[in-house]
């Protein structure tokens, strides 16, 4: 995880550079070795979102919890998950964070603070506010970063758990990442008056542009000290877009449907919107960083990435018993 | 007869009975672009006064389709995968199943729910349930689970007709399964299983997904001199208990195949019939092949492990024959 | 029903009166039937919050719908139902509206737009969008009323229900009886934020005393109004107080616990607060009735209440086969 | 031993054990003041931060006890009653049970729920379902439902110091009935049926609610020389096999009795264990008195109608002996 600092400097910066573009490089690989037909499963990438899941875990502590979502990959990494238990998840092997018993869609590291990515939209809201009730009585000052969708907005949990979090004051921070799509509806379409709004009900809000990497990070921040004061729940809404499919068989199934504009698409990644590429002019233009030195960290990612591919590829196939084995924990004496 | 595709054959029945009654309306998640297949053209064809995208909120959906009925539509609900039954149950399992009688019979509930059951997929323990025994269990509710396109065709044409709650459960995995299917007026009665194999040694009774893995199995058996009936039921409320008995009258014997876990399941339910009403007619066990009681694991082999596929059944019907 | 008047004058005001007082005088009996230990089961009166259902529902038509709650006597009542069914079905009767088959919390008579008291708190948010989707589908002019509980607007179904209701414009008046009580829990110690606001993020929103009819009466016909318009769903707040225990025998189920002082009930019950008492003080003291009339009206209310419990006495027991043949409609030919 | 009410052994089995565990806390709808009576004085005693009233929001509440235990506590949710575990069955149906295996065991999930099931209060189809089926069909969940006052403690007290997921499901209409209760330390194991009654002639299994009916039904055959053996389950999840085969291996006679609907039902399962493992010892069918498959109706007798009553059960009995 990225380390808390009191001034931003150019190691911080760098390291967030870094971990985006780790998870923009696993996630490219996976995009194509899903097209290839060689991951099992359903494939739902965070591509063009990751200055969501960097900004806000860079203010988090090791022992603070997250919740995630469908689109875990993102949130798993910039928490600290490993990228070669995560990638022998996806490829069901032995080795994978979860044994290979959950996948792409529930990649989980209790001892990082990951709670789960979690396949029922809406999932993690309560299990965020069940975690922000025990850290409040035990008092330890830890925090809950509960990502989600602006689609997941609509199910009532977000609601009831915004309320609990909210009437007991719990250091809780719900981080919309609306990238105005719930798979192919446009969410405009779905959604009534605005989402931050619903969120000020209860706490106090902020919305900001979700592929400023450093906006999200100061929004963040100051919900996290103000949870870790005991100033009770905060409401983090960023802009962004996904620029993958909702899953990368989306082509497949949408039999020549479509939901939005190639235009739209492409606006979105253009150099000024990109989270990524928009950071590393950033980072070059105020010369923070030298051009050759994000070469250099280019490729160490790519070898990162071919390592754990290399890694997962080499695992076991997971053990076939732990299903019987592992529903439940042994009675302990 | 024209040979389709499972979802060809579901959205065959959605057209024309929606062509034939404009009181019948679509919702759900995605059905506009039809993220599983079988609402596709629907809306290019029917607009959006009767099929429309919803947010995702399936508390809400599930008792929006009661609520609707009162304006005299039939509603149907998509709810994607048989697990996001769960996130709506309350309405389904408090109010849908229990409205009528609760009330002295003063409504009709025409709801019929299409959701997407089971594994095969790789997509882990939250999209692969089969949710028809918590279903089944309520009392309120229809439970149909076609494993041919025809009668795919004709049980959701008879469930777009009916003045009752029904579930019509597809196979997520078995969408692309051909068949030949019946143009036009079609309509298969719930509660009447169909004879898929004869055999005079052994009875399978199974429905949907289970039902091919068991024309498989019975396949198998067969070059080994071993006949296996295989009855699908094809209804489970209303189920057919008569074709049951019938079958294991002629073979004396039981094994019950089914996607769904073993405790309080389906097929326990079938095993129940059998031992209560079929019991003078068996010389033998009563096996369930079916899911044991776990979630659903992700890896390709511990999926396939844990679900009722042709070897698993082989070795059950040889336990009692041979 | 109350009729729809384009301007208020005394017969109105006298069917105001006098739908207040059936639900209190019905509901003083069942009282005194459930101490008596007479009634079947569970037994939630409505008792101080009838200026919330008459208000309302005397401006609905027939043809409008309502969704109920576990305290849907006075709804009941206020939409037209029949006292003499109402208690039959109470009383566990052949006569009774549900046949016997639903008791005090499932009251509904679908032929008056009552679609039905619910057990379930939050049960009627959703059905009540439901119907407000049909209703704007065919186009007829249709409105639903949905009561509910500020306990209920925990729940997230009602945010789920306004977000619909709100993205669609749905003909949805979502009515909230805040009595400040959620059974023995004190509603603020288990409340983030302001109700109101929750509302705010979908609709229109009025809040108004509960226990001041004509100010119900107007926040509501405003909201029909708009509904009737096509111009969507409104929120309209009562702040009201349930007099009587959460259900009848409440002492025995606190078993010495409080969790209200008596003050504050006879805060509640003193003249100018009572919903009835009050609107009578208001009729009288600007020459509108006569008292000679009022007690008439008394009069008349508990011969029609005597007459419903003699209906409902002589009624035949529920015929106990009605389980078996009515879960399931017949297909029609 | 004193002689104390169920609900009272119920409330000691809490006292006992928060005394003794720090880390178990309580939260739910109204428990502070206890509306089902089972958590009287914890309040008092621990104070808001180890028991506290909820908001009414079943469905958050369920999935907020997954997440406090990440923080180490040992979690008890009461649902109230059993129709409300529909409200927040999400969480725990797509959660809660299939959490350990999608996490490949990286976590333990100790959290006990509450319940109170079942008829006999004419509260109509809302408030007296049980909803043991649908729970024991998750398989990632233990699911216990006493019988007696000593049985409650027990088991509670087991329960809360499993590290797994338990629904601990109380008769609503018998928290009054007395038994003697066992001071401090009382344990009862899961997975251990009781023998309620002993007898040559029929086995009744049976469980919770039904238990009380099945000793009346059996006093009664016993006057008529019927002598029926009473297997009290006790535990459903895990279900305690041996004991059913054990008895209908003496008796050869089976019925099972239960307080859930019929299909899939909780007697459903009991009857197709007996039907396979127990195949060969049974002289007759296996009968099950349970509820029918409908919604449970408000007026009394009617309701009454409804319920697994000794009347109904003799019947049954007598279908099979004599
Ligand atoms: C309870 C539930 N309902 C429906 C789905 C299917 N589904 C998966 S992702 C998704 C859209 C989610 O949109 P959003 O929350 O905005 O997340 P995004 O995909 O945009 O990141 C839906 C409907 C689900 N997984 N769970
Ligand atoms: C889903 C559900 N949870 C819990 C209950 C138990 N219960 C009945 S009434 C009530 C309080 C409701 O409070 P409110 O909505 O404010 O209505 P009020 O009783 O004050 O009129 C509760 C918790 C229930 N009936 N349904
Ligand atoms: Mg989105
Ligand atoms: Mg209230």
């Amino acid at each position: 995880m990225i380390a808390v600092k009191e001034k931003s400097n150019k190691h911080e910066y760098v390291e967030l550079l870094e971990r985006m573009l780790l998870i923009r490089r696993s996630e490219e690989r996976l995009a194509l070795l899903a097209a290839a037909g060689q991951l099992p499963g359903a494939v739902h990438l965070y591509i063009g979102e990751e200055a969501v899941a960097v900004g806000a875990c860079s203010v988090l502590q090791e022992r603070d919890w997250i919740t995630s979502t469908h689109r875990g990959h993102g949130h798993f990494l910039a928490k600290g998950g490993d990228l070669k238990a995560m990638f022998a998840e996806i490829w069901g092997k032995k080795e994978g964070i979860c044994k290979g018993m959950g996948g792409s869609m529930h990649v989980a590291d209790f001892s990082k603070g990951i709670l789960g990515a979690n396949g029922i939209v809406g999932g993690g809201f309560a299990i965020a506010t069940g975690a922000g009730f025990g850290a409040k009585l035990r008092g330890d000052g830890r925090v809950v970063s509960c990502f989600f969708g602006d689609g997941a907005a609509n199910q009532g949990v977000f609601m009831e758990s915004m309320n609990i979090s909210s009437a007991w004051g719990l250091p809780v921070i719900f981080i919309c990442e609306n990238n105005g799509l719930s798979e192919f509806t446009v969410s405009s379409t779905i959604t009534g008056g605005k989402l931050e709004d619903r969120a000020k009900a209860f706490m106090p809000t902020k919305v900001v542009d979700g592929n400023d990497v450093l906006a999200v990070q100061a929004a963040v921040r100051e919900a996290v000290e103000r949870a870790r004061r005991g100033d009770g729940p905060s409401y983090v809404e960023a802009k962004t877009y996904r620029i993958r499919g909702h899953l990368e068989a989306e082509d497949a199934m949408l039999g020549g449907g479509t939901y939005r504009s190639k235009e739209d698409i492409a606006a979105w990644q253009a150099k000024g919107k990109d989270p990524i590429s928009r950071f590393e002019t950033y980072l070059l233009g105020n010369g923070i960083v030298e051009a050759s030195e994000v070469t250099a960290l280019q490729d160490k990612i790519i070898r990162i990435v071919n390592e754990a591919v290399a890694y997962a590829d080499a695992g076991e196939d997971a053990d076939v018993t732990l299903a019987h084995s592992l529903m439940f924990a042994a009675q302990e004496a | 007869m024209p040979s389709k595709r499972m979802i060809a054959a579901i959205n065959e029945a959605l057209f024309e009975e929606m062509e034939r009654d404009e009181n019948i309306i679509v919702f759900g998640e995605d059905v506009q672009l039809a993220i599983m297949g079988d609402t596709r053209g629907l809306y290019e064809r029917f607009g959006p006064n009767r099929i429309r995208n919803t947010p995702i909120c399936e508390a809400t959906l599930t008792g929006m389709a009661l609520g609707a009925t009162a304006a005299g539509y039939h509603v149907v609900l998509h709810m994607m995968f048989a697990n996001f039954v769960y996130t709506g149950f309350d309405a389904i399992a408090n109010q849908i199943s229990k409205m009528r009688l609760m009330t002295g019979g003063q409504l009709k509930i025409p709801v019929t729910f299409l959701a997407c059951y089971g594994g095969g997929g790789s997509n882990a323990a939250q999209h692969s349930d089969s949710a028809h025994p918590a279903l089944m269990n309520l009392g309120g509710i229809n439970v149909v689970m076609p494993s041919t396109p025809a009668d795919a065709k004709g049980l959701l044409k008879t469930a777009l007709r009916s003045p009752n709650p029904c579930f019509f459960l597809e196979a997520a995995a078995r969408g692309g399964q051909m068949g030949e299917v019946p143009d036009g007026e079609h309509l298969v009665p719930f509660g009447k299983a169909a004879l898929a194999r004869e055999g005079s040694d052994v009875t399978l009774v199974t429905m949907g997904s289970a039902t091919k893995w068991c024309l498989d199995a019975a396949t198998s058996l067969g070059k080994a001199g071993i006949e296996a009936e295989v009855v699908d039921l094809r209804s489970l409320v209303p189920i057919d208990e008569e074709a049951i008995l019938k079958s294991i009258a002629k073979t004396g014997r039981l094994v019950v195949v089914d996607e769904s876990r073993d405790c309080c399941g389906a097929g326990s339910h079938i095993a129940a019939i059998a031992a209560d009403k079929g019991f003078f007619s068996l010389k033998a066990p009563v096996k369930r092949v079916n899911i044991p009681d776990v979630a659903i694991p992700y890896a390709p082999a511990a999926e396939l492990a844990v679900l009722p596929t042709p070897g698993r059944i082989e070795a059950a019907v040889r336990q009692l024959v041979g």
